[in-house]
């Protein structure tokens, strides 16, 4: 179907979105839970390069207005950029506070292995009350 | 006053018994006075409406309204005023009765008792007077939440289960079958108010299926009528203490349950129409065999029956399906047969289950063997039993007598002859349920069983009892002799 | 017109608490924290209930740094907005006049003013969400909201809790970003943020497939957060072990927001002229809501534990609401933003009473809990009140909701979707009785229960008396509200459909 | 009228009621009932004196002879009963109570007094029942009054329709009801109840024999004769009758043969009489005529025969026909009542029963249908055989035989039966004129001929003592009755209840299992739910025609 | 040669991706995180997206791979089942392969959809077609005279939006330092030993001389970077993040407890909400002067000094913040590490 010509001729999509599936994949078959947040990481990277993807134009250049040029210069589309610096914090934010939580878990369960974690909560009876 | 500030009086009064019966715990008498004070106003005040009323007044009050069709609101009209009148009535004796019974029976927390007692009568009254199916709902389902403290009186292990039935069927089939009823005539009529003959003339539309289903889904749905398949929660009821199932179970709680069931086919459905409809349809009226599966079956049941509370329930189990059958023939003598019915049975089956609560506390039998020779020992107790039981079974000089002409008469205006037969074999197994009992409580030895030792109080403690007896009692034969008094309204 | 010359109150709802949350990280003293927290909603439901009142149903707009729409981040409060807005910050206020007692009992007073910030960080985000007009600002406070309710979550008083936080993380950092995607779809196509504007855009290109899968992103990113069937399974573990207080913002709120979310989707896609049929959609989304609702009762009649109950049930209520939803008729609509308000209080309400017990007894365990009604007589009428309405009984409000929703099935004439309905307030009587029946009739097992704290403090009783007169006004005035929801359905079915 | 004809009643009740108060005083009261009924009778009889009706002869009035013949029987049985001093005063009191009802339902012109009288009978008599020795009384009572209150609704429902076609609930005074219409069938089939058509005849037969013999005297007159004036009265000329009183007279018949009790014997002989005036009353064309009469010769050797049971019972307390065997001296007052009574059943000329029974048989003729003359016949000849040979054959005591015999020939006693006596044969005296013709005479020879005959036939037949092949006829209904109980009780039983909880607990633990897995579930299962929550979507919003 | 270039870098990200998938050994899962970082930047510059791409390298390879690092030791999860990517296709368990399958389904459907969208960077497409985003860049140097758009956009425009990240990044840090604080188990639980060991390392020469010749540098280059934001690429973030690194070399340098003397954490946190303060504040001041919220045409007498004193101001609040997050997210992990 001619369509399948079209998405070859848009390949960085085609990158973003295997970045983020193959992330989702890790997220799910990982069971140490560092890695998956390393595959959340990476889908939230594989978003990002979506969104930078499409604010280039061909033969644009950087959107940093050149005052010598003339005026009939193209410049790619700043927005996404300025959408994107706030995904790349937020990204960092969340992974902070999910690598503080790993170390607490660990601090109270022992592992970070997510089959051993699921056992041990079922076993434990977890209405034991910590706070006084 | 007008009539309109009467009925929300005649509904709020048991309210007020209900907050001050709670207040009083401390002191019993006086709380039980200020019962009785409350009743008996209310009584008066009924009578007041009934012949205020006689003068073809019609009231209607609403409170809630929500947009035009669905609003909540109260409306007096003939039926509905006898129901409160009798209601009324039998609340005082009812009173007084548990008075001696709770007494008797040294029950725990009986403050809770009687405001949970009052406040099921706020609300049958407000099942009497609602005007719409959507009060009546409301109403209906306060009721069943209002009795369930009463029947869970004395909860424990074994009767629990009980109580979870009584529940789930009542509660259950409401939600099933009752609600998608109301909304379906709702969504088909665009109102659901109680207007004389019925709202479905205006709407010639509508094809027979529909019609059908939504009265049998109202037939089944109202579970408090206690049709067969939905019988299951009276028995159940008979764990409550007895003065519960006297007054709620014999008479407030399954005669609203019929009392709805007569709205709806006289002012909803309209006789004629639904006459036309079946006409129509088939020739013989199919949905009889609904209630006369039920008197069967029941009597046949409650023949079996050893425990007597238990054989009591299935007889109220198929004689509310004589008002139903009532009702269904769809002739106007079989509304006035229900009707009569209503009150013939109501007044007959207190004193039943006043007499079955009598024995329990004096002489602690529940069960029919033992009762042999009890009548020398309650004299007073067993003749009131056993004129209930005659008119139970239609003996002439009872109101009971009135209620079977009425129906008989029914069935030949609505010439479903084979009905006849059922209400032949059917007066049969009354009686052969009945008299047995009334036989061996007369006429066999008193056998004294050992742990019968409190001989010397039962006169005082029967005291309340056998006057709440001797007034039901007399008063179905009251209504043998003053019947067409009440019956010339209902002919209009 | 009297609103326009107050649309400067428009984005102090949401920048209010975020100041006040900022400064409270300085303060170290828990009650003065506690009393900020409880000011700050206080005023925002001032304002809100102000626009709500005056507002008379006008479109109120806000553009930040002055430039119009397309260019700036614009907020706009409609009719469907201030519904929610002003629950939200009820809700809010509410849990925050309730949380006194239990930051100290259940977070301990070591860094409580640092929980105050984060709940009230947690209460602009979700304010900010509906308020937005914005997509990606949408998606900012959406990722605010989350990240803050994921540390709440940690904080709980179980072990379990920080299990529960990671995962609640994890699936919310997913699903934002499952609508980042979405809007990074909208943008590639119609190069518009500004919801009003991508309408015009949208009426404007035929439907392809790229916008298809942007509606899809968006819709998933949102109903994970909906909790509806396929995909509920991180609520139960976030409700049961979290604190009370934040739990009970959570119930009254997140599936709130989703559900606004939602219907802005869908009556931004439906508007104008969309050339695809929705209707195969929305059959799914009666099949899912369906299902969601028997499972809800179903996993919500066999728990034990009060929270997780709660938890469950909330689940077959919102099927209930997608249903009213997916009918897309009148009754349907206002039956499903009736239940909306009404469970959102009531289900607060009910998690506020479980906070009670927690606080007086440390377990929330029904089996443990039978007959503790001697003890704390206040919260036992209480829970009985709540779970009454919740049964959805006729004296309810919950109640007018369901008759509302049977009316819209009935008309739809869809014979299977009527019997489930039936069926499911059926479910939804019986796991509201356990409740009662557990707490009254069941052996009376309260003598081995352990008393930590003799009576509840005033506040947390106030905040309960509170939840019970707003139920008991929907009960006896629903027809205001159902003028008011009138209004909602009249302006946007009519305006854009 | 109607105020009169409730005088009697009332008062007796009130006198009734009294004696079951009062212990000491209770033969008082019954002498001053008797004096009352006397003035009574005395009184109506000369109130009416001016349109000279002559004494039984004339009945233009039915209802006033019945009224007479039911005091005179009433007044005849209270003295015996008294002079036997044998009765106690509680069951004295109900029997005054009893008659009174009865009397009501024959001064009843409207079907709901009619029903009321009929009930309270049907109860009163229950009551007398019930004051029996006998063991299972209780069990005899309860079918007694459970058929009869059978009737009583029969007779309401048909009395409705009545009501509904003729707005007005008296009796048609100028034409009888017309059989062939549903309503009328249930009043008949009310009647024919209380006339103990067979298949509800046990409680005729089990009442009567189990009852305390003075009872039996007072039960064996009322409530059949008062059935049969109504019947007479509403459905007099019907010839569906005629059918119905065949098969009544032949089952009162057959069964009495296999029967050895004495006072059993005898109520089956009511059964047969019955038939017989059933089969009368349809070939009467008018609601007037002698028929009265014959009810009561019928009634008087009956209560002379329960006398002489009542009397025997008392002096060899067994009801056994064998056992009784050859106990009545011929010379004694018994024994003359004991021949005058059989000879009545057999319908010798020179007795009243010969007067009445060519009465019957000569307006059956005027039916000319021809095989029904001949049956009519074997009807009387099996009464005669019945009555007439049978129970003298027994009871009396031909060969002087050892057996000690209790002379209690102490005429104050027994002078009850002298009075029945004379008042039999002054029915002959006075109607005697009209009916002794010849070729009467000769009929009725040959009538006792074919007696004879059918006697020593069945002598053969059942020549046992302890006539082995008595069909349990009546055990038959109590077994229904029984098997009813069991089965009900199997389908009620709360068996199939227990099997369905067990089932649904079971279901519920394997349901309780899966959904604890469900509360932690892994990050997997979350994320691949999610996935295809998408995919679905997806496909829903994409390839639009997804049917499933 | 453009498409050459960019294709040639995509495949190098595609193979380090499915290198991530693979490998099983979590330190060299995380080198390649970095790897892969670093690769999104030098696409982001083709993409002639510069400020994402300094963003990105620097966040990216920068504090995420350092925060792998510190909770990898922490929680002792480095030799977690060794063996070698092949043998671990063999060891695929079924379940795998059926979410690998779903995977494949949701991969295409995906593509199949993005294949109607409109192509890859050309002219015509509605998103760059249209007139708005020139406006950006030409309205950004005419009317505001600053001549970076990109922070023109993200102070002013979207200003809000920077909002919400700040708030972002900011609770981000109080959520580390509260977990942290979190201690779930009574005392007698307690698994992890004491943190602060009393011998410090031996000072290494050769890490000691790279800090002091780095030092000066970065943090020169940090402070251009905060305030040159309106001309060239560069803003807060990025040179919040480089003063960050700087504080995290004195850590790495003088050991924790130094450290804390030199920067308490508690301050740490007061600078990240005062930064955030500064933010709203001057929001609220413009709001306060009669324009819009973060309006900063009333700041000065003219919009262009206005707006550039906003843009400072706001650039200064972000900065502070993401400095102050960044640090406390460092510190507390670092304090926790055993030596």
């Amino acid at each position: 179907m001619h369509y399948f010509m079209n998405i070859l001729s848009n390949y960085p999509y085609i990158f973003a979105v295997a970045m983020i599936i193959i992330g989702i994949y890790i997220l799910m078959i990982e069971k140490n839970l560092i890695k998956k947040v390393i595959g959340m990481n990476l889908m939230q990277g594989g978003i990002i390069l979506f969104f930078v993807a499409i604010s280039k134009i061909r033969g644009g250049i950087p959107p940093i207005y050149d005052i010598e040029k003339n005026q009939e210069v193209i410049y790619s589309n700043p927005l996404p950029h300025v959408l994107m610096l706030t995904a790349i914090v937020v990204g960092v934010a969340v992974t902070a506070v999910a690598c503080a939580l790993i170390y607490i878990i660990y601090k109270n369960y022992g592992t970070i292995n997510e089959a051993e974690l699921s056992i041990i909560n079922e076993k434990e009876d977890n209405d034991h009350i910590l706070t006084d | 006053m007008t009539l309109s500030y009467l009925l929300i009086l005649i509904i709020l009064i048991p309210f007020f018994s209900f907050l001050t019966s709670f207040r009083l715990k401390r002191y019993p008498n006086v709380r039980e006075g200020v019962n009785i004070a409350f009743a008996f106003i209310n009584f008066i005040l009924s009578i007041v409406a009934y012949n205020k009323f006689s003068g073809g007044e019609l009231a209607s009050f609403r409170f809630i309204t929500l947009n035009q069709p669905i609003y909540l609101g109260f409306y007096a009209e003939k039926i509905s005023m006898i129901f409160a009148l009798m209601v009324n009535f039998l609340w005082i004796i009812s009173i007084f009765y548990s008075m001696g019974y709770m007494r008797g029976n040294k029950e725990k927390h009986q403050s809770r008792f009687f405001a949970f007692f009052s406040l099921s009568i706020c609300f049958t009254l407000g099942i009497a007077f609602s005007s719409n199916l959507l009060t009546t709902f409301l109403f209906y389902e306060a009721l069943t939440l209002a009795t369930f403290p009463l029947v869970a009186h004395n909860i424990n292990d074994e009767n629990r289960s009980n109580v979870k039935v009584y529940l789930g069927v009542l509660i259950i089939t409401s939600l099933i079958l009752f609600l998608p009823a109301i909304i379906g005539t709702l969504v088909y009529l665009g109102s659901i108010d109680y207007t004389l003959g019925g709202l479905f003339i205006q709407q010639e539309s509508t094809n027979i299926y529909v019609v059908l289903s939504l009265l049998l889904l109202f037939i089944f749905g109202i579970a408090k009528a206690g049709v067969m398949p939905v019988h299951k929660w009276l028995p159940a009821a008979m764990v409550a203490p007895t003065p519960v199932s006297a007054l709620l179970h014999a008479v407030a709680v399954v005669k609203s349950g019929v009392f709805i069931l007569i709205k709806i086919v006289v002012y909803i459905f309209g006789i004629d129409y639904l006459n036309v409809i079946l006409q129509k349809l088939f020739a013989i009226n199919w949905i009889l065999v609904i209630p006369c599966i039920t008197i069967i079956l029941a009597s046949l049941i409650a023949l079996s029956q050893d425990n007597l509370k238990k054989m009591l329930a299935y007889s109220t189990v198929s004689q509310l399906s004589y008002i139903v059958l009532g009702v269904l023939l769809l002739t106007n003598a079989g509304i006035i047969s229900s009707i009569t019915n209503i009150l013939a049975h109501a007044v007959a089956k207190i004193t039943l289950f006043f007499a079955a609560g009598a024995i329990y506390v004096i002489a602690h039998k529940t069960k029919i063997s033992e009762l042999s020779g009890i009548g020398r020992k309650m004299p007073i107790t067993m003749t009131a039993f056993s004129i209930a039981a005659l008119s139970m079974i239609g003996f002439p000089l009872t109101g009971g007598f009135i209620a079977k002409w009425f129906l008989l008469k029914g069935i030949w205006e609505s010439s479903q002859h084979w009905v006849l037969f059922v209400i032949i074999i059917s007066t049969v197994l009354n009686a052969l349920y009945f008299l047995p009992i009334i036989f061996k409580a007369f006429f066999e030895k008193y056998h004294e069983d050992e742990d019968d030792n409190h001989e010397g109080d039962t006169t005082k403690k029967s005291l309340h009892m056998d006057i709440a007896m001797i007034a039901s009692a007399t008063c179905v034969i009251l209504l043998y002799i003053y019947s067409d008094s009440f019956i010339k309204i209902l002919i209009k | 017109m009297g609103i326009l010359q107050y649309s400067f109150l428009v984005p102090l709802i949401v920048i209010i608490p975020i100041i006040v949350a900022v400064v409270l990280v300085f303060v170290k003293n828990t009650y003065v924290s506690w009393f900020a927290t409880f000011l700050t909603t206080l005023v925002v439901m001032a304002i809100t209930s102000f626009i709500l009142i005056k507002g008379q149903f006008v479109t109120v707009s806000y553009n930040f740094g002055n430039f119009i729409p397309p260019f700036g981040i614009e907020y706009e409060i409609d009719i469907l907005t201030i519904f929610f807005l002003f629950l939200i910050s009820a809700v809010g206020f509410l849990t925050a006049l309730w949380s006194k007692g239990n930051i100290l009992s259940e977070v301990g007073d070591k860094n409580a003013n640092f929980f105050s910030s984060i709940f009230l960080l947690y209460y602009a985000g979700s304010l900010g969400i509906v308020i937005t007009n914005d997509l990606f600002n949408l998606f900012v406070f959406l990722e605010i909201s989350s990240i803050a309710s994921c540390i709440l979550v940690a904080m709980g008083r179980r072990k379990n809790a920080v299990l529960a936080a990671f995962d609640s993380l994890i699936i919310g950092s997913i699903s934002a970003s499952f609508y980042l995607f979405g809007v990074g779809i909208l943008y590639l196509l119609f190069c518009t943020l500004n919801a009003n504007d991508l309408v015009l855009q949208i009426s404007k290109y035929p439907m392809t497939p790229t916008l298809v899968l942007a509606i899809v992103m968006l819709s998933v990113g949102i109903l994970v957060k909906f909790a509806i069937f396929p995909v509920l399974w991180w609520m139960p573990q976030t409700y049961q072990s979290s604190p009370s207080a934040l739990s009970a913002f959570l119930a009254g709120t997140s599936v709130n927001i989703a559900l606004y979310i939602f219907i802005k989707i869908i009556f931004m896609v439906v508007a104008r002229g969309v050339h695809i049929s929705l209707d195969h959609y929305f059959e799914l989304l009666l099949i899912v809501a369906v299902l969601s609702m028997f499972v809800g009762g179903i996993l919500a009649l066999k728990q034990d534990n009060l929270k997780l109950l709660l938890a469950f049930s909330s689940v077959s209520q919102m099927g209930a609401i997608m249903v009213g939803v997916a009918l897309f008729n009148f009754y349907g609509m206002s039956s499903a933003l009736f239940l909306a308000i009404a469970h959102a209080f009531i289900k607060t309400g009910l998690f506020l009473c479980v906070g009670n017990l927690i606080y007086m007894f440390g377990t929330e365990k029904l089996s443990e809990l039978r007959g503790f009604g001697r003890k704390a007589p206040f919260t036992y009428f209480a829970i009985i009140f709540l779970c009454l309405s919740l049964a959805a009984l006729p004296g309810t409000s919950l109640f007018w909701g369901k008759f509302y929703l049977l009316m819209s099935t009935i008309q739809s004439d869809n014979w299977f979707l009527i019997v489930s309905v039936v069926l499911a307030s059926v479910l939804s009587f019986m796991y509201s009785w356990k409740i009662i029946s557990q707490l009254w009739i069941a052996k009376d097992n309260s003598v081995h229960l352990i008393v930590m704290h003799k009576k509840t403090p005033l506040y947390m009783n106030l905040a309960i008396t509170i939840v019970i007169i707003i139920n008991i006004y929907l009960t006896i005035f629903p027809n205001i509200t159902y003028y008011f929801v009138e209004q909602i359905i009249n302006l946007n079915i009519v305006s854009k459909g | 009228m109607v105020l009169t004809s409730l005088i009697l009643p009332l008062l007796v009740i009130s006198l009734g009621l009294i004696t079951l108060k009062s212990k000491k005083y209770s033969f008082l009261f019954a002498i001053l009932a008797i004096i009352i009924t006397i003035i009574f009778v005395v009184s109506y009889t000369i109130a009416d004196s001016y349109n000279n009706i002559a004494f039984l002869s004339d009945f233009i009035y039915p209802h006033y002879s019945m009224v007479i013949l039911f005091s005179i029987s009433f007044i005849l049985g209270m003295s015996f009963v008294l002079a036997q001093n044998t009765i106690n005063y509680r069951e004295l009191g109900i029997i005054i109570i009893y008659f009174a009802f009865s009397m009501g339902i024959l001064f009843s012109n409207s079907f709901v007094d009619l029903i009321i009288y009929w009930e309270l009978t049907s109860l009163s008599a229950t009551l007398v029942i019930l004051q029996s020795a006998h063991p299972n009384k209780k069990y005899v009572a309860l079918k007694y009054f459970v058929i009869h209150s059978l009737s009583g609704v029969m007779i309401i429902a048909g009395a409705t329709d009545f009501v509904r076609a003729f707005y007005t609930d008296s009796f048609p005074l100028e034409n009888s009801l017309n059989v062939y219409n549903l309503g009328n069938l249930l009043i008949l089939g009310g009647i024919l109840i209380n006339l103990a058509l067979p298949p509800f005849s046990s409680w005729l037969v089990d009442g009567y024999s189990k009852c305390s013999p003075n009872a039996s005297i007072f039960l064996s007159i009322f409530t059949t004769k008062a059935a049969i004036f109504i019947l007479f009265k509403l459905f007099y000329g019907s010839d569906l009758l005629i059918y119905i009183g065949i098969f009544i007279a032949l089952y009162g018949l057959i069964f009495s043969l296999f029967e050895s009790s004495l006072r059993r014997i005898l109520s089956m002989a009511i059964i047969h009489q019955l038939g017989i005036m059933t089969i009368g009353i349809a070939s009467l064309k008018t609601f007037e005529g002698f028929f009265i009469a014959y009810i009561f010769v019928d009634v008087l050797y009956k209560l002379m025969a329960f006398m002489l049971a009542a009397i025997l019972i008392k002096r060899y307390n067994t009801d056994n026909i064998y056992e009784l065997k050859n106990s009545i001296n011929l010379k004694s007052v018994l024994g003359i009542a004991l021949l005058i009574c059989s000879l009545q059943a057999v319908g010798l000329p020179l007795t009243g029963g010969f007067i009445v029974k060519t009465y019957i048989s000569s307006t059956i003729e005027l039916l000319n249908e021809g095989w029904l003359n001949y049956v009519v016949m074997f009807l009387f000849a099996g009464v005669a055989l019945n009555i007439g040979v049978k129970i003298p054959y027994y009871l009396i005591n031909f060969k002087n035989t050892s057996r000690k015999i209790i002379l209690e020939n102490s005429y104050s006693k027994n002078i009850t039966l002298l009075i029945t006596i004379v008042l039999l044969q002054t029915v002959f005296i006075l109607n005697g004129a009209n009916y002794f013709s010849f070729d009467y005479v000769l009929h009725s020879l040959e009538i006792t001929t074919l007696g004879v005959f059918l006697f020593i036939l069945s002598v053969f037949l059942i020549n046992t003592k302890e006539n082995k092949i008595r069909v349990k006829i009546d055990n038959f209904k109590d077994l229904c009755i029984e098997a009813s109980y069991y089965t009900i009780s199997i389908i009620t039983s709360d068996k199939p209840m227990i099997a369905i909880h067990r089932y649904f607990d079971i279901w519920s633990q394997r349901v309780s299992k899966v959904i604890k897995v469900t509360t932690n579930l892994s990050m997997r299962y979350m994320i691949t739910c999610i996935m295809i929550f998408t995919i679905l979507l997806y496909l829903a919003l994409r390839y639009h025609q997804i049917t499933w | 040669m453009y498409d050459t270039l960019l294709i040639l870098f995509l495949l190098l990200l595609g193979f380090s991706v499915i290198a991530l998938m693979l490998v099983n050994d979590l330190f060299v899962l995380i080198l390649i995180t970095g790897l892969i970082s670093v690769l999104t930047g030098i696409i982001y510059i083709l993409f002639d997206a510069v400020d994402v791409a300094l963003t990105e390298i620097a966040v990216g390879a920068g504090i995420s791979t350092i925060l792998f690092l510190i909770t990898m030791s922490l929680t002792k999860a480095y030799h977690i089942d060794g063996y070698n990517p092949i043998q671990r296709f063999s060891r695929i368990a079924p379940v795998n392969l059926i979410n690998a399958g779903l995977l494949l389904v949701v991969f295409l459907l995906i593509l199949d959809a993005l294949s109607y969208a409109p192509i890859f960077g050309n002219m015509d497409t509605p998103a760059n077609s249209s007139i708005i985003y020139k406006v950006y860049t030409k309205t950004s140097y005419e009317t505001f005279d600053v001549q970076n758009s990109v922070t023109m956009i993200l102070g002013a425009f979207r200003g809000y939006d920077t909002l919400g990240e700040a708030i972002v990044i900011l609770t981000g840090a109080i959520g580390t330092y509260l977990v942290m604080q979190i201690d779930k188990l009574e005392k007698s639980e307690e698994i992890s030993e004491n943190t602060s060991s009393k011998n410090e390392t031996p000072k290494d020469y050769v890490i000691s001389a790279t800090i002091f010749t780095l030092m000066p540098i970065l943090l020169l280059f940090a402070f251009y970077i905060q305030f040159h934001g309106d001309f060239g690429p560069g803003g807060g973030f990025q040179s919040g993040v480089m003063i960050a690194a700087s504080y995290f070399l004195i850590i790495l340098y003088f050991g924790k407890t130094i450290a804390n003397k030199f920067i308490d954490i508690k301050y740490l946190v007061f600078l990240a909400a005062l930064g955030v303060l500064i933010f709203s504040i001057t929001g609220l001041v413009g709001m306060l002067l009669g324009g819009k919220y973060l309006d900063y045409s009333v700041l000065a007498s003219n919009t262009s000094s206005g707006y550039h004193l906003g843009l400072f101001s706001i650039e200064l609040g972000v900065g502070t913040t993401v400095f102050a997050a960044t640090a406390i997210i460092i510190s507390q992990f670092y304090g926790k590490l055993k030596n």
